[in-house]
């Protein structure tokens, strides 16, 4: 089932451009969302860069490059998910999607892990067994830390329940339109850009 | 888009990080930062043009992308104005001989 | 023009007689840009009323020339306006070094200010007239924002960090003094008076006030109860560095970096002290945020500032 | 009171459907309820938005006139501070983000843009429907606020004031503020890609009625800005729920930091409040004069370089709040050069007027009202931009009169003009010519005394957000309290006389004004799908050649 065509579209290419267009548009938002919280990280930087680099040393490096090269895979399935229903080969499209769902699934799962681990550590600010703070500034790190890659994560969830439900209705004759496909690609393809900026500054700010 | 432009952006992107790792360990102190940024907008910029398929996307759609970016920097440099500049800007901090509530 | 409406704001500084040219200046050329417009608006709007048989030949629909003079124009002016504003905001942001040093702290609905030697006022300010008077500020909890429009100046009082006000008041009188920030509950009623005395009477005024001690001697009453001394004041330097002299002295962190041990570094040490670790110390200090609050950690700065044992070590 | 989100019956008693072009219009067909709360249609979105916000602007003007009459006498009489803190804060929120930033986007725009541009609705119908719903449901959280003893932060939420020592329900006001943010963005969205994409065939950007720019300068800004808006509010909900410290000076953070990032969503959000009645003027101007726009490009340039330079100027709020004196520097020549635009827009309407043949309506004599109050405003918009005296009359009741110029005497003057001019169009009634010129000048008259007194108080000294003044600011007080009831009755007229025009005006012709523009072409009230056909656009916008002026028929 292709697009429908809707009401105000004149034509259905049009009512392609105007859907790929309203997403990258919407796109940027979430950029300038996430952009003011580096931002603002680098702001407070700016009061005691040693205390940063010390508390980032305490991030857990090996999960942190494993996720990164998780979702950098993820994008990859995504991209060849999108171009296998663009070019109507449903079944690579289906796999593909599903693949990368699941790879989310294990960025969010190691994710969860090194929060555990962190938690375990007293590194979570006003939670956990102790506080291990040495100064504010390290304070003020994790703190962004954990605004920064919670709100990364949540974004990181919605894209996986969408992935799988792109992937589920691949598998029927419902089949989900190229366009939509592409958008939820869009979308995915930011998240990973986002985490490919949070990575150095969070944890190779040593 | 051919596959092979696909894998090999993939590569391209593993490769870059890879190399963001790596510089951390150098011991060159705040040119790290440097090259990290560069190389995660160079990775950002990849998967724009690539996996986003920017590259034969309308001038128009580009333009938003970029738009985003500049009102960022624009964040950034002005946000670096204050908190950079605060420093030697006498009335915010206290330097050693003026600012202290000197004793006769 | 205001004062025929029976509203004087007083000029207590030359700074505020500066102040209030350049508003008179500037609403003249409100005037001058914002004149045109509204007469015009009314002239167009009855001379070429619906109806009237008035010549309407080639009505001008652009006119390139025109539109980049009435932007070049107002904004060359207005630019003569900001250069002269701009070099009015750096010298009162640049207070002279003889200026007689006042501390002051805000905190929710109140203000305290701490004369050089020793006496202290809530809500009222007392100064020497024609002496230059530099403020350093700091505030217990939220923002508050010391304005005292006689001078035409105010500045905000953040919480953690000291600010400055510095002016010379050069009419005696007692003035408005009002906090400008939202602050809470009682915002509107946190101000007070800023009275400014010929010296003679500043002078008795100063006498008359009991003075609580200076904020050194406070200071180091307060050194002795905390047990600073047991280790800052023995010999051996192991376990803590040595006070004496240590004001305005520069030194070497464990990061590498080198500070100036200047009003905030010594305020930061004392209620942060492992945020800028000495090198060569363990950070075994405990911090006293909470302990003690902003006045007394501005005795204790003070106390240390007063063990100077080598004055030509300051810069 | 609260009337916002429920659909309001009494004020939909719509007359019975007397003629038939409404019976053939949007006003026609399903009328029930459900019809109305699942309509996809722009223009019964842009009517839903209308009662919405009508509804809120009552619940703050309330507020408003509690301020005033508190203000007539030096002490705290009618409003104690925690009664005075909470009934500015609520007018603050309210009046910004749940009138005036919805106001005429969501209600005109959403109606007009489709008309203007030849589409039948707008890119994203359904998205459009959904906006409102967020609006509606950020809404409840301000009503929330409200019952539940309100919040005593004021509109700008300050921390640490507001993440750790207020104690109102900080967080309900946090959440309605932040839903509201993605209502906004869901609107900008529909706007962009409906201006790129569904224009008709032969409307190029040369042929756009400035209406349609200042909407597409406006949805860039909502869409670029509301974000770092709605991050920074969900930061400070952090601090007050987790204890979070990024903005709270005794864990490490820095207070200053959240005036940045909020300052940098505020300001250009008064550029989003201001553009659209730019727009709103621009088609008012050239409508009243039967005579092209002066100077059309520049008009529309100076439109998207507001936009854009809106973003760099955040900083002229924070000279004396302990920011860098070098950046306060940057920040004032900055400022300095996005007042240009606006001098262009303000010029080439009066330029427009020269040799045309005006005719002084209510629309027009509110699109005058505007340029006056709009001059004005931006003038000392202007002077407080100066660093010398804006350090004397930051945080005074100057500040309190530059800003309402511009947000009121600029945008709810436009709002009100585009009411009368469209009112025809949207309702297919006429509304009283000669009460729409008394409450346009009552409007004008009373807002001159409410707020002019209060440039003269902020350079007296009388800071913003007292209770409890100095008696010497009483005559001045009581001189704006009055001119506050001249302006609360100036603003009941309208209210009184658009609902009697339900009933009984009598019905719209289909091009009242003699304006041109495609929204002039359908008829009024215009039908469901707007045009039969896509129109073909060959003329160039506000082409009024003389021989079209009724005068010489």
């Amino acid at each position: 089932m292709t697009l429908a065509r809707h009401e105000p579209f004149p034509d259905i290419a049009r009512q392609r451009e105007a859907d790929r267009f309203g997403m990258v548009v919407f796109l940027a938002s979430e950029a300038m969302l996430f952009g003011a919280v580096v931002m603002g990280l680098f702001a407070l930087r700016t009061f005691e860069p040693a205390a940063f680099a010390a508390t980032s040393q305490r991030l857990n490096l090996v999960a942190g490059s494993v996720n990164t090269a998780v979702l950098l895979t993820s994008s990859l399935l995504v991209a060849i998910g999108a171009e296998a229903r663009a070019s109507d080969r449903a079944a690579l499209a289906k796999w593909m999607l599903a693949a990368a769902a699941a790879l989310g699934l294990v960025f969010l799962v190691i994710k969860g892990s090194e929060y555990v681990q962190e938690y375990g550590e007293g590194l979570m600010p006003g939670v956990g067994p102790r506080q291990d703070f040495a100064t504010p500034g390290a304070r003020m790190f994790m703190d962004g830390y954990f605004i920064a890659t919670g709100l990364h994560a949540l974004h990181v969830t919605i894209g996986v329940v969408m992935l799988a439900g792109c992937a589920w209705r691949l598998r029927g004759d419902d089949p989900p339109s190229i366009v939509g496909v592409g958008n939820i690609g869009l979308y995915w393809h930011l998240v990973d850009i986002v985490w490919v900026f949070l990575f150095p500054i969070l944890y190779l700010s040593r | 888009m051919p596959l092979g432009r696909l894998l090999f952006t993939w590569v391209a992107l593993l490769v870059l990080l890879s190399l963001t790792i790596a510089s951390s360990f150098l011991p060159i102190g705040e040119w790290r930062q440097v090259i990290n940024f560069a190389i995660a907008i160079a990775k950002a910029a990849l998967i724009l043009w690539i996996f986003m398929k920017m590259r034969d996307e309308a001038a128009l759609v580009q333009l938003a992308v970029i738009v985003a970016a500049v009102l960022l920097l624009v964040l950034g440099g002005l946000l670096a104005a204050d908190y950079g500049l605060r420093g030697p800007s006498p009335y915010v901090s206290i330097d050693a001989n003026t600012a202290a509530p000197h004793f006769p | 023009m205001l004062k025929l409406l029976g509203l004087d704001l007083p000029e207590a500084s030359a700074h505020a007689a500066h102040v209030d040219t350049l508003i008179g200046a500037f609403t003249v050329l409100i005037l001058l840009l914002a004149g045109p417009v509204i007469v015009l608006m009314f002239a167009f709007g009855i001379r070429y009323r619906r109806g009237k048989q008035v010549n309407r030949e080639h009505a001008p629909n652009r006119n390139v020339a025109l539109e980049v003079s009435w932007t070049i124009v107002p904004f060359l002016l207005i630019l003569g306006f900001f250069i002269v504003s701009a070099k009015m905001f750096f010298t009162i942001h640049e207070p002279p070094a003889d200026a007689m040093s006042i501390s002051v702290v805000a905190k929710q609905w109140m203000w305290k200010f701490q004369h050089p030697e020793g006496q202290a006022e809530i809500d009222t300010l007392h100064v020497p007239v024609g002496q230059a008077i530099k403020l350093t500020m700091t505030s217990q909890d939220v923002i508050h924002s010391l304005y005292i429009p006689a001078l035409r100046l105010k500045q905000d009082v953040l919480p953690g960090r000291y600010t400055q006000l510095w002016f010379t008041a050069d009419r005696p009188g007692t003035y408005h003094l009002f906090c400008a920030e939202f602050c809470g509950l009682d915002h509107a009623t946190m101000g007070g008076s800023f009275v400014v005395l010929p010296p003679a009477a500043y002078a008795r005024w100063l006498a008359a006030q009991a003075s609580g001690g200076s904020l050194a001697t406070a200071g180091g009453a307060l050194y002795r109860r905390l047990g600073c001394g047991a280790c800052h004041g023995s010999d051996d330097t192991a376990r803590a560095p040595r006070l004496t002299g240590l004001y305005g002295s520069t030194v070497t962190l464990a990061g590498g970096q080198r500070v100036v041990a200047d009003d905030q570094y010594l305020h930061d040490a004392i209620l942060d002290p492992n945020a800028q670790e000495t090198a060569g110390y363990k950070p075994i200090m405990p911090t006293y945020r909470g302990v003690i609050g902003e006045e007394e950690a501005m005795q204790l700065v003070a106390y240390i500032r007063s063990l100077k044992s080598v004055p030509e070590e300051r810069r | 009171m609260s009337r916002a989100g429920m659909h309001d019956a009494a004020r939909e008693d719509l007359a019975p459907l007397r003629t038939e072009a409404e019976a053939a219009s949007y006003l026609g067909g399903d009328t029930s309820l459900k019809a109305w709360l699942t309509t996809t249609d722009h223009k019964r979105i842009a009517i839903l938005y209308l009662i919405t916000i009508t509804c809120f602007f009552a619940i703050a003007a309330v507020a408003a006139a509690l301020i005033r009459l508190e203000l007539l006498t030096p002490q705290a009489d009618l409003l104690s501070a925690e009664g005075y803190n909470r009934a500015f804060t609520i007018h603050g929120i309210i009046m910004v983000w749940f009138f005036l930033i919805p106001s005429i986007p969501n209600v005109f725009g959403n109606f007009l843009i489709p008309l203007m541009i030849g589409a039948r609705d707008l890119a994203f119908p359904r998205l459009n429907l959904a906006s409102w719903y967020i609006f509606v449901f950020g809404g409840l959280f301000t009503l929330a606020a409200i019952v539940f003893g309100g919040v005593d932060t004021g509109w700008t939420f300050y921390t640490p004031l507001s993440s750790t020592y207020a104690n109102g329900n900080v967080v309900l006001a946090l959440a309605a503020v932040f839903i509201a943010g993605w209502s906004s963005i869901l609107t900008g969205v529909n706007f962009i890609v409906t201006i790129h994409k569904l224009r008709a065939p032969g409307m190029t950007w040369g042929r756009l009625p400035l209406f349609v720019w200042t909407h597409y300068a406006t949805a860039l800004i909502l869409v670029l800005a509301t974000p770092v808006l709605t991050v920074t509010l969900l930061l400070v909900a952090a601090e007050r729920i987790f204890g979070l410290g990024i903005f709270n000076p005794a864990l490490g953070g820095d207070p200053l930091l959240f005036q940045h990032l909020f300052w940098f969503y505020s300001h250009p959000a008064v550029y989003i409040m201001v553009l659209p009645a730019m727009g709103v003027v621009s088609e008012l101007v050239p409508a009243a004069a039967h005579k092209k726009l002066f100077g059309y490009w520049f008009v529309a340039y100076s439109t998207l370089a507001i936009a854009f330079l809106g973003f760099l100027v955040w900083g002229h709020h924070m000279f004396v709040s302990g920011e860098s004196m070098y950046a306060s520097t940057i920040f004032s020549f900055l400022s300095l050069i996005v007042a240009v635009p606006s001098a262009i827009k303000v010029y080439n309407w009066t330029a427009t007027l020269y040799k045309g043949s005006i005719a002084l309506n209510a629309p027009f004599l509110f699109a005058m009202g505007f340029i006056g109050l709009f001059v004005m405003g931006g003038l000392t918009g202007l002077m407080l931009a100066l660093l010398a005296i804006d350090v004397h009359v930051h945080d005074t009741y100057f500040v309190v009169a530059h800003f309402h110029y511009i947000m009121v005497g600029g945008a709810v003057t436009a709002f009100l003009g585009a009411a009368h001019f469209w009112w025809p169009k949207m309702f297919g009634r006429m509304y009283n010519e000669v009460w729409g010129r008394i409450s346009a000048v009552l409007i004008f008259v009373g807002f001159n005394v409410t707020f002019f007194p209060q440039f003269l108080l902020g350079y007296m000294g009388m800071p913003r957000r007292y209770h409890v003044y100095p008696p010497e600011f009483q005559t001045l007080h009581d001189i704006s309290t009055a001119g506050a009831g001249l302006l609360g009755l100036g603003y009941l007229l309208p209210l009184i006389y658009f609902l009697y025009s339900f009933r009984h005006g009598e019905p719209a012709p289909v091009n009242p004004w003699d304006a041109t523009g495609l929204e002039w072409t359908v008829p009024s009230p215009p039908p469901e799908h707007n045009f039969e056909e896509t129109p073909i656009v060959l003329r160039d916008p506000y082409d009024y050649p003389l021989s079209h002026d009724s005068s010489l028929r």
